[in-house]
């Protein structure tokens, strides 16, 4: 079901935890839905110098926070603005159809997050002017 | 492979999906394929043969419930035999009245049923469930109407347990001249059942439940039962269920039958000693958990908790991991949006009913076995937890 | 027992009713019972193995007559398949019209399912079949309607062996915007498939008639046809059909279907060739006889006569005595009034359709066995028609 | 499905033949329904000196002519007019439920041959003055 990747990053999370006074948080997802992802961002210089998470849901919304975090440190703003659910999926060698939404909470956690480092520090970030929140399906 | 296991149980717990087949009931099935594989529907020797086969399997089904024989009619499986008795009775009972009772937990065989047989004029009236699953008798007196032709209500429930009290629902079905259904693939094998003290009309069963082969149910339908086929075709099972008929399979459900009818009083035993264990420990261990299910009035071998803060694919994928067996009633593992709809029923929460976790024993479950699934699920549990943003 | 091989043969003749298990169809089955039994529908280790072999077997069938996995949904068997694809068609297509074109000579499982039908508001045509069993195109053109919805034509007789012009049908269909069933489970195994040559939507296939196992077989679906559920329930076959998959005997029915596939040509040529010279035979040692059937288009194995003067089942009964087994359209062997629906659509006279005999060979039929049965043959003729008034 | 009875006579039939200027021949069923019994007696002073059959049928219809004609054989005209198809049944051990007509064809062939015996010679036998040949079913 689940490629080795994902299967990798489900039993050895990387990034699990929370990073206190973070420079931006973000949650998506619900527990009625069965997915919640926080993510917590520590910012320098336009940098994401780190990354962690704290996730409620199945093994690929698990998977896909653990390889987002993964993805984001070290890059810059700019680049992780324009990070899609894609390159998680793609890092993770896949995920099945039904489980494609979970990349999708990982993009958007992180867009939040971004979103409320911008509010904090009130900046505008430039790509997130229209960002919303998805409405995720199953 | 032999390092596997070494250093890796493997633990299966989730004999209410499927059985292994036993050793005697494959022996049992192996004489019909290659050698005595005629049809019992020829007259010539090889389908005498084969006849008297099916025959005897009826004989000794209908001798565990107290049928006779002609009264046990097979079919390919639990499905099937839901199928037909819904639509069955529905179809040939039109005249009478267009209304159904069943409830909401149901297996999805009966309740997909229901669904499709509003689509085509009937009424069901799908009744709640108390917080352990139970059905409550005058909810079920109240909702009969004078069209009310059908009664179908589940033995015991696949997902958490609960056993209903079937011979008052029999009772209540009867005073007022209403067929009664029950669904009994996870309750036989595992509880002495009597069609006539239970007072059913019509009663579905598995062979794969109960240590036989797949493929292959039965449905019980009491003498003079006005009911439709439901496969339509060649004069097999007395005209009423057409098909070539499924020989060894059959044959194997036989022997599965009357293997858990000889040994049914050590099997419950045997079951509930494991499963009270394993309910006790994961209670007494592991915080912020919630049995589901009844207490007391439950499957022997049925283990079902709620999780909370966590999620149960993950649960499930985990205990992969370690060489445990089990399922969950997750939204995630069905692939739609919410947890199972029994656990709803119960009136779980979402976030809560999203971390089930059922573990059913069999069998071939071992007292290590149980130490060992708990032992991991302490830890995974735990590991979980501190992943999760609700803890 | 040794004795009674000694003095006689057991030669088996009524392939077409059923076949054995070939042994290594057999043992592509073993390990599924006992070992790995597990629930394709689950997500742990067990059930994924489960379901990778569900997944081949359906590669494999697919791949024999050129159709998409996807297109591919197991069940119990041909008369199940046959009655899914006719109501299931029906239903769902209602609203568009509710006539349907079948032939007089199709198996019980699609006649019954249509007389089911009737009785729910839809119009069925019945066509006529030649004298040897053969539809006339020009007939089913002629029968097409406005509200037409479904044709249902057998691609080879089950009785007489006849082989219908499937691919002009097929043309006829399309053309019309007609959805087109056809029940394979005569050909498939005897006859090189290509659903997309033939234009078939939807297609019955067994596997317990190509040497697999009872209790199984499929349904082809063609992609995009507007068909309802069958058996309604869990999401099993892309929830289109419920119940636990089969598992040991959906890998036989693929092991199975993988030989058929290769073994083709040869297969055919053995069985032609047996098949002509027991029909040669037959003909020229024995008087008063008739071929029932088509002299050419004809199933492989199937050698199909009336014997004038005498009757089907005593001509059964002492064959069997002699250790052959055959079958016959006679009524008495159904226990109906009537010889075969199909014996009596060829226009045969009553007295001389209760004398048919069906001999049907197969892979383990041997020359010997032909010469055999020929021989046994015409003694049992001689001795019933000196018993006989109508000599 | 047959006992062994019913095989014995079947497949070793007595009786087998036509009589010469027999005394009375009866024949019961027809083609269309798969049966044709036609029973030949031979009769001396009121006895049934001699009983042959021939018969187009099932196993069942063979094996009921052949016990029905030995149950005659030396029997009076009175005793044969009492003969009922429940006796060749019981002699046969049983037939199946389906195959009860069989040797019901026996009976009402046996008593069209007593008929055709009465016709030919005048004669009103005690019992049969109502009889009437059953329509037969299967
Ligand atoms: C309560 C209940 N009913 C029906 C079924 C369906 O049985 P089968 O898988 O034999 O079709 C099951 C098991 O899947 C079940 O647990
Ligand atoms: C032409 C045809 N259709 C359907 C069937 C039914 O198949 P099954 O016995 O697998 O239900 C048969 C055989 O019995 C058949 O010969």
């Amino acid at each position: 079901m689940y490629s080795e990747k994902v299967m990798d990053h489900f039993m050895n999370p990387r990034n699990v935890g929370e990073i206190e006074n973070a420079d931006g948080v973000g949650e998506v997802g619900n527990p009625q839905c069965g997915d919640i992802m926080k993510i917590f961002l520590k910012i320098e210089n336009d940098i994401i110098v780190d990354a962690k998470f704290k996730t409620f849901g199945c093994g690929s919304a698990i998977a896909s926070s653990s390889m987002a975090t993964e993805l984001i440190k070290g890059k810059s703003i700019d680049e992780v603005v324009s990070l899609t659910n894609r390159a998680v999926v793609e890092a993770l060698d896949g995920l099945p159809p039904k489980k494609v939404h979970c990349s999708v909470l990982a993009e958007d956690a992180i867009k939040v997050a971004l979103m409320d480092y911008a509010k904090k520090n009130n900046l505008n970030i430039k790509g997130l002017e229209n960002f919303k929140v998805r409405e995720h399906e199953h | 492979m032999m390092g596997d296991d070494v250093l890796k149980r493997n633990v299966y717990l989730d004999y209410s999906a499927t059985t292994p087949v036993k050793k005697e009931v494959f022996e049992a099935m192996v004489p019909y394929y290659t050698e005595n594989f005629g049809n019992p529907s020829s007259i010539y020797r090889y389908g005498r043969e084969a006849k008297s086969v099916v025959d005897k399997s009826r004989e000794i089904i209908a001798g565990t419930i107290n049928a006779s024989t002609n009264e046990i009619y097979f079919c390919a499986g639990g499905s099937e035999a839901d199928n037909w008795a819904l639509k069955g009775i529905a179809e040939a009972n039109a005249n009478k009245g267009k209304h159904i009772i069943t409830s909401k937990i149901e297996h999805h065989a009966v309740l997909h049923s229901c669904e499709y047989l509003e689509t085509r004029g009937f009424e069901v009236t799908y009744l709640d469930v108390d917080e352990y699953g139970m059905v409550d008798l005058n909810d079920l007196k109240n909702a009969i109407r004078k069209d009310t032709i059908l009664i179908s209500i589940m033995y015991v429930n696949n997902e958490v347990g609960t056993v209903q009290p079937i011979a008052e629902i029999g009772k209540i079905a009867k005073e007022n001249g209403i067929y009664f259904h029950t669904d009994a693939v996870q309750s036989y094998g595992h509880i002495k059942i009597d069609v006539e003290k239970l007072g059913v009309d019509l009663m579905t069963i598995s062979s794969h439940k109960i240590y036989g082969p797949k493929g292959v149910g039965a449905l019980y339908i009491r003498k003079g039962t006005k009911i439709n086929q439901f496969i339509h075709g060649g004069a097999q099972e007395r005209s009423m269920r057409a098909g070539t008929e499924n020989l060894a399979a059959i044959a194997g459900f036989g022997k599965a039958a009357s293997i858990a009818d000889e040994t049914l009083d050590e099997h419950r035993t045997r079951l509930i000693a494991l499963r009270d264990k394993m309910i006790n420990e994961i209670s007494s261990r592991i915080g912020h958990v919630k049995l589901n299910g009844h207490p007391t009035e439950r499957h022997p071998g049925n283990v079902n908790f709620c999780f909370e803060f966590i999620e149960g694919e993950s649960l499930l994928l985990l205990l992969d991991n370690q060489g445990i067996a089990a399922s969950s009633g997750s939204a995630c593992t069905s692939g739609s949006l919410d947890p199972s709809h029994v656990l709803m029923a119960l009136g779980l929460p979402h976030e809560i009913a999203h971390g089930s976790l059922r573990l059913t024993i069999g069998d071939f479950t071992t007292e290590e076995d149980v130490d060992y699934t708990v032992e991991k699920l302490v830890g995974i549990v735990e590991k979980l937890r501190e992943i999760s943003p609700l803890h």
